[in-house]
């Protein structure tokens, strides 16, 4: 292959004039991750309400919550990147529209990306999270009926703590997903690790270097933090119980 | 925004669908197949007694689903040609066009995902199962072949399909390379006539077209396939 | 020289292109590659085949994208990419470029209604470009400098920044004048925008080839420097830039500019701006 | 008053109709037994009681108290009546001690301290008072089952159902279980029980009643039933479970 | 020649020792039945008889041919001994009638047609023969456990191991499968047994084995088992499960 090495091209001043390109690449690393939390807080919480709406009888909600997995999942992320980020401040009130729009950077883009991931991964942790309830015995709904407690005590007390438990491996893989799906958001300007490896080589043109720092710092991520829910899975085990192997569903 | 020009997407129909979508439902079969293929081998060597052998799979499989898919694209699409000559002993890299790379990659992508899916399904069929069919006489083989494969398979199949749908939508990615798939062939269009929007709305209503109808397929068929246990 | 004789061996140039880099490179609405560097590559590929003596020669087309181009040029997949990528000293360490064969300078547009003059009135104000570009880098560099105080977004491509400063997320887009003029010319309302008057810097094109790699170079130079000093070049560049082009039938109307005229007359291929001004 | 009453309840899924008209009633104080081959409504019989399952007609009433009427506070009636499940059904996150006073604290109110006590009192009752810092997961079937037991009598329940209790229990901790039940009976705790177990039936019962594709077949005091089942369904239903 | 003859066997599941020195023999057209409590080694025993589970120590021959030797053609010998689990494990995805051909098509190589002519004549024999063209799902437990006896009778067995036949049965449907059971022994073939059924025990069993902790405790003539059982372990079993 015609091609000119050069490790060293890593620890050169980049465009900006101050940083070293790994600087930068690990710059794009810090925005990866916090968007990926910040997604992730979104997702969880959002995911989890409709998760739980659609094992409840009320016939409604859980059409509405079905309708909202459909929609979010069947949508590639990166068109619905692009809609939250060009699209929909359009159809807002105008005034509305023109604060996100004017947004300075990197929040312009950083606000729908969080969105759009948060939202698309909200769907997926919804199907996690009605999986997990419903492999539950149902009897122990049963049960904590029996005892008299409301649905909501049910839910809080006895049905959630098991099932959360049951997905935390489904959970983990989508975090990983999560983690590298914030790649997708360097088509709405978000200059986050993938983004800082294709700059990085638009700029030097040293690709094989850009791409395999950038892939070597996903493959170190990836391993904390598949240990860290690891352990976190490992610290809230129940003891004796060993829970229906939960099916992970695929997904990115 | 004020007024939307829908006329483009008229314009650009035919070129849509019979390029576009044409390629990236055949790269979707194919890449489905072939990676429920490997990944039922990856599946079987994560299960099997063989330390090395399940090692490998499983490092295979964990560095494919580390990677983000938009590096492991680009990582095939330069690497296929050397892996080619490799495995021919030709002394130049050997020329893979990028349908022949894109479905090698998505292949070895997906297979990850698809041997996590059969390795649950192998693991979901009750290990009395696997005795019965050695208490029969069955071997190995057999005993795969006949008793746990279709099994595992049949429980799986909603999930594979529904993997297979979110494989169709990362088909899409392959517009990095300037492949002409469908989101590919939208955005050329979309660029070289100033008209993004129109052009994204119009591909979300598709993919969502296409991925929620065949989702219904798959409940449809969740329910008859089902095995009556 | 290897790639004359992979070329020989295979039977086959294979030329990377852009798929919307207009008037350049791109697909036209019969999806068939076209465009001024085209046009170019392809009397480059009639000089390959009378050198190599092989008037059957194949020709395949590649679409390469910003990150493909180089590693497709390294793995000897493309052996010329016709395009609009600019030539300067540092891409030379990875790849050769042929003689220059159009010169652009980065402006802005902006729309009309938003009243900005010059780069002063950008101050503390949001603008665009796009991501890996020469122009980015600029821009960064004289927002520093300058102390502009500019918030500075990155676009995925051309057409993308440009809807931002069309849907109003950016004033101003900074880009090699050429794309502008195609991308305004292309929109729904080309009357709201304008393009500064002020050049910023140049910005020398060539198509890339394999670099060290002198066999090659002396046919494709050859034929460039061949082709740029002949009659038939003021022809080319009006059918490109002064005529309708494909696909929607637009007129860019870009006369040939002075420094184009001289770097035409004395091919070079150097990469220092310079030698441009 | 009975403690348990129903008049003419019927229930089905779907098109399917699961109980047909079932009458009966359970004094204060009374043992019975509720048996009948699989799918004969038996579950679904004792399910409708604690409105752990809506029925469509006829009418039940728990202590006087009307299960169907929308006004009753199910919660509140439901933590009145102790209910046992054939899968014990404890809550495997939680330790023995937090399974006893969950419903305690949450629906009854208590203190932690108060449900704690009670609780240990009724686990010390059932003879597992040093289990109690495990996890459910760490005992064995017929342990949790007596723990299920205990949970449920520390709600105070005025009435107690039993769902198959022993059914999935290795043969060994059958009689562990019904240990514990008998004795409860004997104190005279109301209860009515699924099960199989005729042994039982015939050393506590009052009465008992056999059911068959979701109808009442037979209710008849114990000596009743085991000397001279009315129906033939009845007579071939302990023929076949009382050989061998 | 006994029939299967195991000498010294001892296995472990990590540092977990299940087996401990067993040794016994079961002669051709013998009923042996082994009991024992929850985790005693039972269900071990029997699979490390048929080589579905290996071992550690000691020998295992059946009908002469040593299980553990690396040259013994493991699927031919597992074709010879027939087996019947707990939970029947019939193949879901096959009709009635695949299912019993499927051993005797792969492994004996006999023809479709023979095989099936074969597989319905024991299917015949267990009252089932109507049933030939559903799946396993669309029969009750009982009779889904018959199919396994015809499954494992189909492919002419020497002998069968069966564990804890009935124990996922709904108790109405225990004794068809016994019934099935005691024909067989009647008819001389040789078995061993992993039952709680201790009324089948006492009805067709030569032998009963006693095991705890991995060891056989006890290795008595049915007589003398249910009379005087010597150790002290095995009296409390029996007065547990035989009480009530
Ligand atoms: N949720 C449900 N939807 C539809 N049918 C149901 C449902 N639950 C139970 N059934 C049906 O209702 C009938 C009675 O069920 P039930 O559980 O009350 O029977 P049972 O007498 O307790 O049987 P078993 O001894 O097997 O526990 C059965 O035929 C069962 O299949
Ligand atoms: N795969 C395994 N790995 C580790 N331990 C095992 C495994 N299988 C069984 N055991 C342990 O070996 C012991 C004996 O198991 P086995 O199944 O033979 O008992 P059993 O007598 O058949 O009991 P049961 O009456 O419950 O069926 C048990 O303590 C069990 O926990
Ligand atoms: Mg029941
Ligand atoms: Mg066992």
């Amino acid at each position: 292959m015609k091609y000119n090495w050069n490790w060293g091209i890593l620890w050169q001043t980049s465009i900006d004039g101050q940083n070293t390109w790994i600087m930068m690449l690990i710059h794009g690393l810090g925005w990866t991750l916090f968007a990926a939390l910040c997604a992730g807080v979104i997702a969880l919480l959002l995911g989890s309400v409709i998760g739980v709406v659609r094992t409840t009888d009320h016939k409604w909600l859980v059409r509405l919550g079905n309708a909202y997995v459909e929609l979010f999942r069947n949508i590639p992320l990166l068109v619905q990147l692009f809609l939250w980020f060009f699209v929909i401040p359009e159809l807002l009130p105008k005034a509305f529209g023109s604060a996100i729009k004017q947004m300075p950077p990197p929040w312009g883009s950083f606000v729908p990306a969080v969105i759009g991931l948060g939202l698309f991964t909200a769907a997926r942790v919804a199907e996690q999270v009605r999986a997990g309830i419903q492999s539950l015995p149902r009897g122990q709904r049963m049960a904590g009926t029996a005892l008299g407690l409301t649905q909501a005590q049910t839910y809080r007390h006895v049905l959630l703590p098991m099932a959360f438990r049951i997905i935390m491996p489904p959970l983990t893989s989508e975090t990983m997903n999560l983690i590298k799906n914030t790649s997708v958001a360097l088509t709405i300007g978000l200059v986050e690790l993938t983004a800082a490896a294709r700059s990085m080589q638009e700029f030097t043109f040293q690709v094989f270097e850009a791409f395999t720092a950038a892939t070597v710092i996903y493959i170190i991520v990836n391993l904390v933090v598949v240990n860290l829910l690891r352990w976190l899975e490992k610290s809230v085990a129940v003891p004796g119980f060993i829970g229906p192997a939960a099916v992970g569903g695929g997904g990115h | 925004m004020g007024s939307f020009d829908f006329d483009v997407i008229a314009r650009s129909l035919g070129y849509l669908f019979r390029e576009g979508m044409v390629f990236t439902l055949t790269l979707t079969a194919l890449a489905a197949v072939g990676g429920i293929v490997f990944g039922t081998l990856l599946a079987m060597m994560r299960l099997s007694s063989f330390k090395w052998l399940s090692l490998a799979a499983t490092g295979y499989v964990n560095l494919m689903r580390s990677i983000p898919l938009l590096l492991v694209i680009f990582w095939f699409y330069f690497l296929v040609p050397y892996i080619g000559a490799w495995l021919t002993g030709a002394a130049r890299p050997i020329h893979v066009g990028a349908f022949a790379s894109s479905v090698i990659t998505f292949t070895m992508f997906e297979a990850a995902y698809y041997s996590e899916i059969m390795r649950a399904g192998i693991q979901s069929i009750p290990r009395g199962q696997v005795w019965a069919g050695y208490a029969l006489g069955l071997n190995y083989w057999q005993t795969m072949g006949t008793v746990v494969l279709p099994q595992a398979f049949r429980n799986m199949i909603p999930i594979l399909l529904t993997q297979t749908i979110i494989l169709f939508q990362d088909t899409s990615l392959v517009y990095v390379l300037s492949i002409t798939d469908f989101l590919g062939a939208a955005s050329k269009v979309a660029q070289r006539d100033s008209r993004l929007v129109e052009m994204y709305l119009f591909a979300a209503l598709v993919y969502f077209i296409v991925s929620f109808g065949l989702s219904l397929l798959v409940k449809r068929l969740q329910q008859k396939i089902a095995i009556v246990r | 020289s290897p790639t004359l004789k992979k070329i020989k061996d295979s039977g086959t140039v294979t030329i990377g292109h852009r798929d919307s880099s207009l008037p350049f490179s791109y697909y036209d609405d019969k999806q068939q590659v076209v465009g001024y560097a085209i046009d170019i590559c392809m009397h480059v590929v009639d000089a390959i085949k009378a050198e190599l003596k092989m008037p059957n020669l194949k020709v395949a087309f590649n679409p390469v994208t910003s990150a493909t181009r180089i590693p497709l040029i390294a793995n000897g997949t493309i052996d010329l990419e016709c395009g609009s990528t600019t030539n300067n000293v540092a891409r030379q360490q990875q790849v050769g470029f042929t003689n220059t064969y159009f010169v652009t300078a980065n402006r802005y547009v902006a729309k009309k209604s938003s009243n900005i003059k010059s780069l002063a009135d950008l101050k503390g104000k949001t603008v665009v470009s796009t991501a890996g570009t020469t122009n980015i880098k600029w821009l960064t560099e004289e927002n520093a400098k300058a102390n502009m105080g500019m918030s500075i977004l990155t676009a995925k491509d051309h057409a993308e920044a440009f809807l931002m400063v069309e849907t109003g997320r950016a004033v101003a887009f900074f880009m090699d004048d050429i794309l502008l003029y195609g991308l305004v010319a292309n929109s729904k309302a080309p009357g709201d925008f304008m393009v500064g008057s002020e050049a910023y810097s140049v910005e020398p094109y060539g198509a890339m080839m394999p670099r060290d790699d002198a066999g090659f170079r002396k046919v494709v130079d050859g034929a460039t420097a061949k082709l740029y000093t002949s009659p038939a070049m003021a022809a080319l560049y009006d059918k490109w830039f002064n005529k309708p082009v494909p696909p929607k039938g637009i007129a860019l109307m870009v006369p040939m500019s002075p420094q184009l005229k001289r770097v035409l007359a004395n091919p070079t291929s150097s990469g220092d701006p310079a030698v441009y001004q | 008053m009975a403690m348990i009453e129903l008049k003419d309840v019927s229930k089905w899924y779907g098109s399917f109709q699961v109980l047909n008209g079932c009458t009966t009633s359970v004094e204060k104080g009374e043992v019975i037994v509720v048996c009948g081959p699989s799918g004969s409504g038996k579950s679904t019989l004792i399910k409708v009681v604690n409105a752990l399952e809506p029925f469509q007609k006829g009418t039940i009433h728990v202590d006087g108290i009307s299960v169907s009427d929308p006004k009753t506070d199910l919660p509140k009636l439901r933590s009145r009546v102790g209910m046992v499940f054939q899968h014990f059904e404890l809550f495997p996150h939680l330790t023995i001690t937090e399974n006893l006073t969950l419903g305690q604290i949450k629906v009854l109110k208590r203190s932690e301290e108060e449900a704690k006590t009670r609780g240990l009192k009724y686990l010390d009752r059932v003879g597992l008072i040093e289990q109690k810092d495990k996890f459910p997961g760490q005992l064995s079937g017929g342990q949790q089952q007596r723990v299920a037991i205990a949970r449920a009598l520390s709600m105070d329940p005025i009435c107690m159902l039993f769902d198959e209790p022993t059914s999935a229990l290795d043969p060994e901790m059958i009689n562990e279980v019904l240990d514990v039940m008998v004795g409860l009976a004997k104190e005279g705790m109301t209860m009515m029980v699924v099960t199989h177990e005729m042994g039982f039936a015939r050393k506590v019962a009052n009465r008992v009643i056999f059911m068959d594709r979701g109808q009442i077949v037979e209710d008849a005091s114990k000596d009743d039933f085991f000397g001279k089942p009315r129906s033939e369904r009845a007579q071939q239903f302990l023929a076949k479970i009382l050989h061998n």
